[in-house]
C-alpha cells in the first residue's frame, strides 16, 4: 500500500512488541504516576525490611514453634484465590461465548498470572533458606514427588503461570501484529487453563488439610470453601480493575459485564457463608477435640481471646456484604458503593485467612499449648512490600494490555496501514 | 479499528471450524498423543528425582492396611497394648525396617 | 501533562517518610542474641541424691569421649553429662542368682565403689568401725530406740519406715563389723554391693534390675557392651525410701515461653491437648 | 589452665580416640593449623568465601560421593574450628549393621526434673538464645478422678492402677483418657516430683512411617538405616512443612542464627547429628546420633537420675527395650496417627 519507513522483519517483531509494550506500560498520566508513587513508598520501606529479614532470619516475624505459619502463608493462600478466579472471566467469554467479555478475558488471565507471581513471592519470604530454592528444581535438586503435597503445589502453580503467561502474551502479540489467532492452539490452551484453575486452589487447600494433626483443618470441605472464597474475592478484584480501566482508559467495558461479576460475588459470598455454617455446625455440635481451635477463635480459651473480635468481625462483614449485594440498586452503583463493597470483599477474605483459618488452628499445639500470634512491624512491612510490588506489576501489565486492546500499542506496519485507511 | 480486527479474527475462526476432515482429525490425534507422552515423560522424570534418597519414602511400603484401619477406628491415644497387639506392632516395625534397609 | 518538579518534591517527601518508617522498623527488631555466660564452673555436683552422691569435676582428665569427666547443671548442680561413664568404677564381680532368673549381661559390668563417697565416712576420716568398735556387737538385733547419732540419716529411729516398722538398723547393718552390711542369713555384704542385700527381699525388682528393666545404666547400649550399673543405693535412700522412692530434687528451669507471651498469659492457657 | 594446654589435651584426647581415617585426621589438623596460624587476612577471607560458596552448592548428603563427603566435612570442621576457637570434629560414622533403635520411657518413674532436657541441650549444641529444646516434659494430673461424674466426658475410666497415670488398659477408647487432664509445660515448683502429678516427656518418636519425611518437599529429612529420622541441615530449605506434619511437636526451627557460647559448645559432632546448625533450618532429636553410632547411650539416658529412660536395639531380643516390650505395660503416644513410633512409654 504505502511505503513503510521502518518495516521490522518477522523475527524482530516479538522484540518490537516487548519494547512497545514496556514503553507504553511505564508512560502515563498524573493519576497513574501518583498510584505508582504511592506503591513505591511501600516498596522503599519494604526493601529495608526485606534486607533485615534476609540477614537476621525469620525471628523478625511473629512466628514461633507454637504458631509456625506467619502472615506470609496467610497471604499466600489468598493469591491462588484470585488467580483461579481468572477462570470466571475466561469461562463466560470462551465457553458461553459472551460477546461483551471476549476482549476482557485477557485481563482476567493477566490478573491470574500476576497473582501466581505474588504467591511465589510470599512463599519465598516464608522460606527459612530462600537461597536454597534451587533444591526444589527437578534435575539439579530433589523433588519428593509422590508423597509431599508441597511439590504438587509447586507443579500446579508453575503450570498455571506458564499457561496464563502464554495465553496472555500470545493473544496480545497476535493483536499487536493484527493477525488472526490460531484457534487450534489457542482454544485448547484456554480450555486447559480453565480446567487447571480450580486445581491450584484445591491443592493449596490440600497443603492444609493433609496434615492429620491439624485437627480443625482436617476437613474435606476446605477445598470447596476455598473455591467459594475464590469466587467471591476474585471477581471483586476484577470488578474494581474493570471500573478503573473504564474510568481512565478508552477501553469499553459494558455494564452487563460488571453486573455479571457482581452476581458471581453474591453466589461466592453466599456459598461461603453456607460452608462456614456447615463447618461450624459439624465441628461444634459434637464438640470433640477437633473443635478446640474453632472454639478458641470464637470465644477464646481461659480468658485469652485474641482472635474473637476478628472472627466475629469477619463473619459479620461477610453477612452484611451478602445482604448489601442482594440489593440491585447497590449493585448498579458503579461509581461508589459497588467498588467499595468489592474492596471490602477482597479485604475480608484476605483477613479471614490469618485471623480465623491459620493462627487459631495452631492452638492447642499437638502438646496442648495455647498461644497468641503477634505480628511484627517488619513482617507487616514485608507483606505490604510484596503486595505493593505485585500491584505495581499488575498495574503496568494491565496498562500494556489495555494499550494493545485499544490499539495504542501497534505494530508499526499495521499502524501505518491503518492510518492510510 | 479494534472492531475491524475482531471481525477478521472471527471470520478466520469460522473458516477453521469448517475444516474437519480426516487429516485434521489425525493431526489432532497425533498432537494429543504427543501431549500425553510428554506429560508421562515429565512425570516419570520428576518421580525419578524423588527416589534419589534411598529408603526415604517408607510410605510406599508401609503395609497392613487392615491393621492401620483398625487402629484409626480405635482412636488410640494412650491405651496400653495387649500382648497380641505388641507382637503385631513389633512384627510390623521389623518387617518395615528390613524392607527399607534391603 | 507531567510536571517533573512536583514529582521530585513528592519523591523527596515519600523518601523522608520511608526513612522514618525504616527507623521505626529497626527499633522493632528483636534485640541481638546475647551469648549467656558459662555458669557450669561448679567443681562439685551430685548424681541422684543430693548430699550423698557428690562427684568432683576433674580438669586434667581427658577421657576417650568428650572433654571434662562430668558437666553439671548451673541451675541445680546436678550431673548432666558424663565424659567418661566408667570414671571411678571397678568391675562388679560375681552376681548372685535367686531362683531361676535369666542371666543378665554383666560380664563387662562395672559399678562405682560406694565406700569412697559415703559422706559419714569421709567426714569422720575413719571407717564406721572407728567409732563403732566390734564390742558393740552385743546390741540386740530388733530393738527400736532413740538414737544418739545419725539423726540426719534417720530422724526418728523408733519409727523407721523401711519394712513398715518390722525391721531395725541391724537387720541390714552388720553389728559385728560396722563397715559392712549383713543379710538375714548372717552373710556379710560389702557396702559396695548393696544389691546383694536389697535383692534378698525385693526379688522381682532385683531380677528386673539384672535384666536392665529397672534402674539406670550408662555406657554402651549394645547387649554385652561395657556398662556402668547403678546400684540400689545410688538412686534410693533405704532409710527414707518409704516416704519417697526418690529424694525430691529441684527441677531444671522451665522452657522459654513462646515469644511475645508472658507467664500471666499462660495461666491456665496450656490445657486440653493431645488430639 | 592455659588455652594451649587445653588444646594439647584435646589433641591427645583425639589420638586416644578411635578415629580410624588418618587422612581425615590430617585434613583436620591442617584446618586447625590454618585457623590458628594467622594467614594474610585477605587470603583467609577469599578461602572462606570460596568455602561458603562450595557449601551452598553442595548436594544432598546421601547423594555425595565419598570424596565429596570428605571435602564437605573438612570445610565444616575448618569453619566450626574458627568460629568456636577449638578443634571441632565432624564425624561421618556409618550406621551400624543389623540395628534398629528403639526407646522406652517409664512414666511411673519419671520425676519431671528436666535433666534430660538440659543434657540434651548441652550434648546437641542447641541454640541457647533463642532457646531451643528438643525434649518437652509435660506435667499432668493423675487420672484417679476419672471415675467422678464430671470427668466422665474426658474418657472411659479404667482400672485404678493404670488409671493413676490416666492411661487406659486394653481395648480402645472413644476419647483419650490420659491427656484429657490439665497439662502444664512451664511448671516450676521448688522440688519435684509433686503430689498428684505425673510427668510425660515428649521428644521425637522416630516413627517408622514418619509424617515429616512424607511432607518434606526436598527429602532433606529421611530415615537412616537404623530407623532414626535425620536431617541434612545443608539441604533443608526451611519450609517447615515437616513441623506442621509432626503430631508430636518434636521439630524445632532455627528462627535466627543460633547463639552458642564457645565454652559450652560440644566439639565432638556428627554431620547428621549435633553439628552446629545455621539460621533457617529445622532440627530435632536424633537419639544422639553421634553417640549411638559410636556405641554410647544417648545423653538423655545417661542424664536421667531415676533410670526411667531405656534405649536399645529392637532387632536384638536380649536388649532392654525388647524385654520391656515383652514384659511391661506398654503404650505409644497418639498411636491412632499410624506413624508407628519406635518410642515406647511403659509402666511398672
Amino acid at each position: 500500500m504505502t511505503t513503510t519507513t521502518q518495516c521490522a522483519s518477522p523475527a524482530q517483531k516479538p522484540i518490537a512488541f516487548a519494547r512497545d509494550f514496556c514503553i507504553y506500560a511505564v508512560k502515563g498520566g498524573k493519576v497513574y504516576y501518583s498510584w505508582l508513587l504511592f506503591l513505591s513508598f511501600f516498596v522503599l520501606v519494604g526493601l529495608v525490611t526485606t534486607y533485615i529479614q534476609m540477614t537476621t532470619g525469620l525471628i523478625v516475624t511473629g512466628a514461633t514453634d507454637q504458631i509456625i505459619w506467619e502472615l506470609f502463608v496467610s497471604n499466600f493462600i489468598h493469591c491462588p484465590s484470585i488467580a483461579s478466579a481468572a477462570v470466571l472471566v475466561v469461562t463466560p467469554a470462551y465457553i458461553y461465548k459472551r460477546k461483551d467479555m471476549k476482549q476482557l478475558a485477557v485481563i482476567g488471565e493477566a490478573i491470574a498470572m500476576v497473582f501466581v507471581i505474588i504467591g511465589f513471592n510470599f512463599i519465598f519470604f516464608h522460606m527459612g533458606r530462600p537461597d536454597r530454592f534451587w533444591h526444589t528444581i527437578p534435575g539439579i535438586g530433589i523433588f519428593n514427588f509422590p508423597s509431599s503435597v508441597l511439590t504438587y503445589d509447586i507443579i500446579v502453580l508453575n503450570v498455571y503461570l506458564v499457561l496464563n503467561a502464554v495465553a496472555v502474551f500470545y493473544y496480545l502479540y497476535k493483536h499487536y501484529v493484527d493477525q488472526p489467532l490460531n484457534t487450534k492452539f489457542y482454544t485448547p490452551l484456554i480450555w486447559f487453563a480453565v480446567a487447571w484453575g480450580p486445581f491450584i486452589h484445591i491443592i493449596t487447600a490440600f497443603i492444609l488439610s493433609s496434615n492429620a494433626q491439624m485437627a480443625v483443618w482436617h476437613s474435606a470441605l476446605m477445598p470447596f470453601s476455598f473455591l467459594a472464597m475464590a469466587a467471591a474475592a476474585g471477581p471483586a478484584l476484577v470488578i474494581v480493575t474493570l471500573l478503573v480501566i473504564r474510568k481512565f482508559t478508552k477501553l469499553e467495558v459494558a455494564d452487563s459485564v460488571i453486573d455479571f461479576f457482581s452476581q458471581v460475588i453474591i453466589w461466592g459470598v453466599g456459598l461461603l457463608i453456607l460452608m462456614f455454617a456447615v463447618e461450624f455446625f459439624t465441628e461444634l455440635y459434637p464438640a470433640t477435640h477437633h473443635a478446640a481451635p474453632l472454639e478458641y477463635a470464637i470465644k477464646g480459651h481461659n480468658g485469652m481471646k485474641p482472635y474473637t473480635p476478628w472472627f466475629w468481625g469477619v463473619m459479620t462483614v461477610f453477612v452484611v456484604q451478602f445482604l448489601l449485594l442482594c440489593n440491585s440498586k447497590i449493585r448498579k452503583s458503579y461509581n461508589f458503593l459497588l467498588p467499595l463493597i468489592c474492596i471490602s470483599v477482597f479485604l475480608s477474605v484476605l483477613i479471614e485467612k490469618p485471623s480465623v483459618l491459620i493462627f487459631p488452628a495452631f492452638s492447642p499445639t499437638p502438646l496442648g499449648e495455647y498461644a497468641v500470634y503477634h505480628p511484627t512491624l517488619i513482617e507487616i512491612c514485608n507483606v505490604l512490600f510484596i503486595w505493593a510490588t505485585g500491584f505495581m506489576l499488575l498495574t503496568m501489565i494491565l496498562k500494556g494490555v489495555v494499550g494493545v486492546l485499544v490499539g495504542d500499542v501497534r505494530d508499526s506496519d499495521v499502524a501505518v496501514e491503518g492510518g492510510a485507511k | 479499528m479494534a472492531e475491524k480486527q475482531m471481525e477478521s479474527v472471527s471470520t478466520q475462526k469460522e473458516r477453521n471450524e469448517v475444516v474437519a476432515d480426516k487429516r485434521g482429525f489425525l493431526r489432532l490425534a497425533g498432537a494429543t498423543l504427543g501431549v500425553v507422552v510428554a506429560a508421562c515423560w515429565t512425570g516419570l522424570a520428576i518421580t525419578k528425582s524423588a527416589q534419589k534418597v534411598e529408603g526415604a519414602n517408607t510410605r510406599a511400603h508401609s503395609v497392613d492396611e487392615e491393621l492401620r484401619q483398625q487402629q484409626i477406628m480405635a482412636g488410640k491415644k494412650m491405651v496400653v497394648m495387649t500382648q497380641e497387639e505388641k507382637q503385631k506392632m513389633l512384627d510390623r516395625i521389623l518387617r518395615n525396617h528390613y524392607r527399607t534397609v534391603s | 501533562m507531567i510536571s517533573p518538579k512536583k514529582y521530585v518534591r513528592a519523591t523527596v517527601f515519600y523518601g523522608f517518610f520511608a526513612v522514618v518508617t525504616s527507623g521505626l522498623v529497626l527499633q522493632d527488631m528483636p534485640s541481638q542474641a546475647t551469648t549467656p555466660e558459662d555458669k557450669s564452673g561448679a567443681k562439685e555436683c551430685y548424681e541422684s541424691i543430693k548430699g550423698a552422691t557428690e562427684l568432683v569435676k576433674k580438669d586434667n582428665v581427658v577421657p576417650k569421649y568428650g572433654y571434662p569427666n562430668v558437666k553439671c547443671s548451673p541451675t541445680t548442680g546436678a550431673v548432666l553429662w558424663y565424659g567418661d561413664p566408667y570414671d571411678d568404677t571397678e568391675p562388679m564381680g560375681d552376681m548372685p542368682t535367686f531362683g531361676d532368673h535369666t542371666d543378665g549381661d554383666f560380664a563387662q559390668a562395672v559399678i562405682r565403689t560406694r565406700t569412697k563417697h559415703l559422706k559419714t565416712i569421709i567426714q569422720n576420716g575413719t571407717k564406721c568401725s572407728g567409732c563403732h568398735p566390734a564390742a558393740d556387737a552385743t546390741t540386740q538385733k530388733n530393738d527400736p530406740r532413740e538414737l544418739m547419732m545419725h539423726q540426719d540419716i534417720v530422724s526418728n529411729a523408733t519409727k523407721l519406715q523401711h519394712g513398715r516398722g518390722a525391721i531395725w538398723c541391724f537387720d541390714c547393718h552388720n553389728a559385728a563389723n560396722r563397715d559392712t552390711l549383713v543379710d538375714h542369713k548372717g552373710q556379710e555384704i560389702s557396702l559396695n554391693e548393696p544389691y546383694k542385700l536389697c535383692g534378698s527381699c525385693h526379688g522381682v525388682t532385683y531380677s528386673e534390675w539384672r535384666m536392665g528393666l529397672h534402674g539406670k545404666r550408662t555406657g554402651e547400649w549394645r547387649v554385652g557392651g561395657k556398662k556402668r550399673w547403678w546400684t540400689c543405693t545410688e538412686c534410693h535412700n533405704p532409710h527414707t525410701v518409704q516416704e519417697h522412692r526418690f529424694q525430691p530434687i529441684a527441677p531444671e528451669l522451665p522452657p522459654a515461653l513462646p515469644r511475645g507471651m508472658t507467664k500471666d498469659d499462660f495461666k491456665g492457657a496450656s490445657g486440653h491437648g493431645g488430639h | 589452665m592455659s588455652e594451649d594446654k587445653r588444646k594439647n589435651d584435646i589433641d591427645e584426647g583425639q589420638d586416644d580416640g578411635t578415629t580410624k581415617e588418618s587422612r581425615r585426621d590430617f585434613l583436620k589438623k591442617m584446618g586447625v593449623a590454618a585457623a590458628v596460624t594467622t594467614v594474610a587476612p585477605a587470603a583467609t577471607a577469599a578461602t572462606t568465601k570460596a568455602a561458603s560458596i562450595a557449601e551452598h552448592l553442595q548436594t544432598h548428603f546421601e547423594m555425595m560421593s565419598d570424596s565429596q563427603k570428605e571435602a564437605a566435612i573438612a570445610r565444616l570442621e575448618k569453619r566450626y574450628s574458627e568460629q568456636f576457637e577449638k578443634q571441632v570434629t565432624v564425624a561421618n560414622t556409618p550406621a551400624p549393621d543389623e540395628v534398629l533403635f528403639g526407646y522406652a520411657l517409664n512414666i511411673s518413674k519419671c520425676i519431671g526434673c528436666r535433666r534430660c532436657v538440659e543434657a540434651c541441650v548441652r550434648e546437641n549444641n542447641q541454640s541457647r538464645d533463642p532457646a531451643i529444646q528438643w525434649i518437652r516434659v509435660l506435667q499432668m494430673e493423675r487420672g484417679n478422678d476419672t471415675f467422678e461424674l464430671e470427668n466422665w466426658h474426658k474418657g472411659s475410666p479404667s482400672s485404678s492402677r493404670i488409671g493413676d497415670y490416666g492411661v487406659q488398659s486394653g481395648g480402645h477408647a472413644d476419647k483419650a483418657v490420659g491427656i484429657s487432664g490439665h497439662t502444664d509445660h512451664y511448671y516450676e515448683p521448688e522440688q519435684v516430683p509433686e503430689e498428684n502429678a505425673f510427668y510425660f516427656p515428649v521428644q521425637c518418636q522416630q516413627c517408622e512411617d514418619p509424617a515429616c519425611v512424607r511432607a518434606c518437599p526436598v527429602q532433606a529429612t529421611y530415615r537412616d538405616p537404623n530407623g532414626i529420622v535425620v536431617i541434612d541441615y545443608n539441604w533443608c530449605i526451611g519450609c517447615r512443612m515437616c513441623q506442621l506434619a509432626c503430631p508430636y511437636w518434636a521439630r524445632r526451627f532455627n528462627w535466627s542464627e543460633p547463639a552458642l557460647p564457645n565454652e559450652e559448645m560440644n566439639p565432638k559432632t556428627h554431620y547428621l547429628g549435633n553439628r552446629p546448625r545455621m539460621r533457617g533450618v529445622m532440627e530435632k532429636c536424633t537419639f544422639c546420633l553421634q553417640r549411638v553410632r559410636d556405641g554410647r547411650y544417648p545423653a538423655c539416658v545417661e542424664a536421667c537420675p531415676v533410670g526411667a529412660r531405656k534405649f536399645g536395639n529392637l532387632l536384638d531380643p536380649e536388649s532392654e527395650v525388647r524385654k520391656i516390650l515383652a514384659t511391661k505395660k506398654v503404650f505409644r503416644f497418639k498411636e491412632d496417627f499410624n506413624t508407628e513410633p519406635k518410642f515406647f512409654y511403659y509402666m511398672d
